[in-house]
């Protein structure tokens, strides 16, 4: 497909925003490019107003949580996209867990509201400058966040799987 | 001899009314003593999709509602007085039809009122936020 | 004291008229809702000020599950994303896990692919079609038009026995080939199924109270939904022909012939429309992927993969390796490579995204799924304001919001 | 097409020239049971089967359940069909409560029973555990036609239920237990 290459886009950012880029990785055709914490909402409006890059869809919001990683346990990645040169872009942010504040970008991208929302309702990412930060999926009195990694699954109040039941 | 008005001609009709009336009043009596009741604070609140009702149903809601009912009951009772003439337009001939005129047209006069103050229709008030 | 005038001019400004606003609950469990989210929504009279929703109401942590669980045994979870096409998902999921594992399907399996997925956009275009004809008072149109979804239906169960969370497929291709009768049915429904179509088309397309209810309810403009994160149907109703199956050709979508259907003013009628053409496209789809099927003759139905697809039974009782790889597939102890991929599947109300990140163990380490109508559904305040209760119900059906996907 | 057909047979009962007398809870057992109107409590993939099964393919109709109500008023047999999270465990409660005396309830599907093959910290492991449930329909979605089978396994019960049945302390046990006044 024509549109720009990977390479290009590794060029251009940097040359334009180098000093707000950790690293970039490329993995199955799509650039994984982790950015800066206090950069995020710069280099997101950045590649929005941008002529030649034109990335103006936010495809996708999730967190990650990677409990070992020291002061870089939750991240945030944003799945970026250009639908006039059909690219694709990730963008990947980690904070530590005990300040886990990242800028939010509902300025930009409407979109991102509820997704920034569930990431928080998962993760306890608390997004600075969300218009209305609160629980979306789980219940509003639940008060740990579901999708860390110890966190369990299973239905506490559940017993028939329990191990009395197998003698252990 | 037919003189009608010995009473015991009209007993089937009374026979009729008086099972119509029998049978509303076992069915309503037998419903109520065979039914079970279930009665309690959450039943008998009002049905809210699943949630309780906040607020109170009775603030005053907007006067259009009620406009447009009261329009609705003034034009059905005006198709109401045209079944009669409508039965025998006919024998009534060309003075029943200018007095049909005359009566529909004092109604259009009404309706050009309402239409051009302008009750019916929603729009005007614009949504300020 | 007032004239009759002021009377009524202090009834259109809002300032001097003290009535305040009603609010009513569009709540979890009401018929128009198709699915259980609740809509707030503050009303001046008929007109919608303003709407707040709440959902969440069958989350059932998808996300969690499967970080539990080998990656075979996701295909049930993806199923109940979108209830209504469920071999779309599946596929999707297929193709994310090839591309992590970089197993190279043959062609067969692709053109067995798209002809299931198109069916399944049938199958969930019908449904929401109708629906929309339901909601705008057509009963018949749905009773008449869900019984060629019972027929597709009929061709799931030949494939792969389930009628409506399928697990069709498995990752490499597909479980056994399809058997004659599957051919059969599909060519069958393509002879019943366009008439019958064209007639509900003709039931509501040019239908005065249809068209009254939908034109101009529920528009988007392009760049609000853009900005909403709009895809699939819904954004080419607005006129923006971003389509994966041409965007990105996954499962080789660039070997057949079909055009993107696009309305103009993205309302309901412009969605009803998009959805309506959709069909024939992916009825056409079916008829050239069956032709090259047939051309291909019976041959390999799945990529030869040991690590990955079941050993045939019968091998597994001869020789030693089909044994271990079986007992090992079967226990879920393969361990999946190392990565992070990306994968989006034009589903049938938008761009299903599968974002895995492996770190080498058997299950997933985080696997996310870019769920459209979760993303597409926050607009629908700002569509309705504005508009009457009763435009409020059909520019949610005309959204195809699927609770299971909403909430996953 | 099966010329076996079954003919549901009348109930025990005096018969004689022109009349036929039976028991009274007979009577309102047969009213009841060929007249159930539905409260379809759909959530997710159970409710797209339950489609299937009100549409003309295999028309729940055809058992005297032709009008669904979507409000607990008029509403005889709620049916829970598909996952109940525990958000929406008062809600469903609440819909419970306010349906009319004598009402059912089946449980549809594997969620709706025990959870089913989500045992998630987010969803309810089965509506018994609040409200009180008559038939429980296996399945993950169930077939249409095992929905039907479980309407009919319902329509067994409304026949052979007493008229007294409600009243009984028994039933009121029952009640306390789920804390339903």
């Amino acid at each position: 497909m024509e549109g720009i290459t990977n390479h290009e886009i590794q060029e251009f950012l940097q040359n334009n925003l180098g000093e707000s880029i950790l690293s970039v990785e490329e993995s199955f055709g799509m650039l994984a490019v982790e950015v800066h914490i206090n950069h995020i909402y710069k280099v997101v409006s950045y590649l929005y107003k941008d002529e030649t890059m034109k990335f103006q869809f936010l495809t996708d919001l999730c967190g990650v949580h990677y409990p070992d990683s020291t002061n870089r346990e939750l991240g945030v990645v944003y799945h970026l996209q250009s639908m006039t040169l059909n690219r694709r872009l990730k963008l990947k942010v980690f904070v530590p867990v005990e300040k886990p504040e990242v800028p939010t970008i509902t300025g930009i991208y409407g979109s991102a509201n509820w997704m920034e929302r569930e990431t928080f309702d998962f993760f306890g990412i608390r997004f600075l400058g969300h218009p209305n930060l609160k629980r979306i999926l789980n219940m509003d009195e639940m008060v740990d966040f579901p999708m860390r990694k110890e966190f369990p699954l299973e239905d506490p109040t559940r017993d028939d799987k329990a191990d009395f039941q197998f003698g252990r | 001899m037919n003189s009608s008005s010995i009473p015991y001609d009209y007993l089937p009709i009374i026979i009729q009314f008086l099972v119509a009336l029998g049978f509303v009043v076992l069915v309503l009596v037998g419903t109520h003593l065979l039914g079970p009741k279930a009665s309690g604070k959450r039943h008998d609140a009002s049905f809210e999709c699943g949630l309780d009702s906040i607020g109170n149903a009775r603030n005053p809601f907007s006067v259009k509602y009620f406009m447009t009912a009261i329009l609705f009951v003034l034009f059905d009772v005006e198709v109401i007085f045209l079944y009669p003439w409508a039965v025998n337009f006919k024998k009534l001939g060309m003075f029943g039809y200018i007095e049909i005129i005359i009566f529909l047209s004092f109604l259009m006069a009404g309706f050009y009122y309402v239409i051009r103050k302008g009750v019916l229709n929603w729009q005007q008030r614009e949504s300020q936020e | 004291m007032k004239t009759n005038l002021e009377f009524l001019a202090d009834i259109h400004n809002p300032e001097t008229s003290n009535i305040p606003y009603s609010t009513l609950n569009l709540g979890p469990t009401h018929p128009a809702t198709h699915g259980i989210f609740q809509n707030v929504l503050k009303m001046d009279g008929e007109k919608i000020i303003s709407g707040e929703q709440t959902i969440g109401y069958i989350h059932r942590a998808f996300e969690k599950i499967a970080e539990r669980r080998p990656l075979y045994q996701i295909t049930p979870l993806t199923d109940r994303l979108n209830y209504c096409s469920a071999p779309i998902n599946n596929t999707g999921w297929y193709l994310t896990t090839e591309k992590l594992l970089g197993l190279k399907v043959p062609k067969r399996v692709d053109y067995m692919r798209v002809m299931v997925m198109e069916l399944a956009r049938i199958a969930d275009h019908i449904i929401c079609n109708s629906i929309l004809g339901v909601d705008t008072g057509a009963l018949t149109g749905f009773t008449y038009v869900y019984q060629y979804r019972e027929k597709i239906y009929e061709i799931y169960e030949e494939i792969c026995g389930a009628r409506l969370t399928t697990f069709m497929g498995r990752i490499g291709g597909f479980e056994r080939d399809f058997s004659p009768k599957v051919f059969a049915l599909t060519k069958q429904l393509l002879i019943d199924f366009p008439p019958v179509w064209r007639e509900f088309e003709s039931l509501l397309s040019r239908n005065r109270i249809f068209m009254d209810r939908t034109i101009n309810t529920g528009a988007i403009s392009v760049d609000r939904a853009l900005n909403y994160g709009f895809t699939g149907p819904n954004l080419r109703a607005t006129g923006i022909d971003y389509d994966i199956r041409t965007a990105e050709p996954y499962c080789s979508y660039e070997d057949f012939k079909f055009d993107v259907p696009v309305g103009t003013t993205g309302d309901t009628y412009d969605r009803f429309v998009v959805r309506n053409e959709e069909i024939w496209q992916s009825l056409s789809i079916i008829e050239q992927a069956m032709k090259k099927i047939e051309e291909m003759g019976p041959g390999v139905y799945h990529a030869d993969n040991d690590h990955y697809y079941l050993p045939p039974k019968q091998e597994v009782y001869k020789n030693m390796e089909a044994l271990i790889y079986h007992f090992k597939i079967v226990m879920g102890e393969i361990d999946a490579p190392v990565g992070e991929v990306y994968q989006a599947v034009e589903g049938a109300n938008g761009e299903l995204g599968y974002y895995l990140i492996s770190d080498g163990g058997r299950s997933p380490y985080r696997l996310h799924f870019r769920r459209p109508c979760f993303i597409y559904y926050q607009a629908y305040p700002e569509m309705v304001q504005g508009q009457y209760l009763s435009d409020a119900i059909v520019v949610m059906s005309s959204l195809n919001v699927i609770a299971g996907e909403l909430d996953a | 097409m099966s010329t076996k057909i079954t003919i549901t047979e009348a109930p025990p009962g005096e018969e004689g020239p022109g009349f036929f007398a039976t028991s009274l809870d007979h009577v309102v057992g047969l009213a009841r049971k060929n007249s159930i109107w539905p409260l379809p409590f759909a959530t997710s993939c159970c409710g797209i089967e339950f489609m299937s099964t009100m549409a003309s393919h295999y028309d729940l109709a055809r058992f005297g359940s032709e009008r669904m109500s979507f409000t607990p008023r008029q509403a005889d047999l709620l049916m829970v069909m598909g996952t109940i999270a525990k958000k929406m465990g008062p809600v469903l409660r609440q819909v419970y409560e306010q349906m009319a005396e004598p009402r059912w309830v089946i449980a549809v599907g594997a969620c709706a029973s025990s959870g089913g093959i989500f045992d998630t910290y987010s969803v309810l492991q089965g509506i018994d555990r609040i409200i009180p449930v008559d038939v429980y329909v296996p399945g993950c979605p169930p077939r249409p036609e095992q929905i039907i089978d479980g309407v009919m396994r319902i329509q067994d019960l409304i026949g052979k239920e007493s008229v007294r049945r409600r009243n009984s302390d028994e039933y009121k046990h029952l009640m306390e237990q789920y804390m339903i006044k």
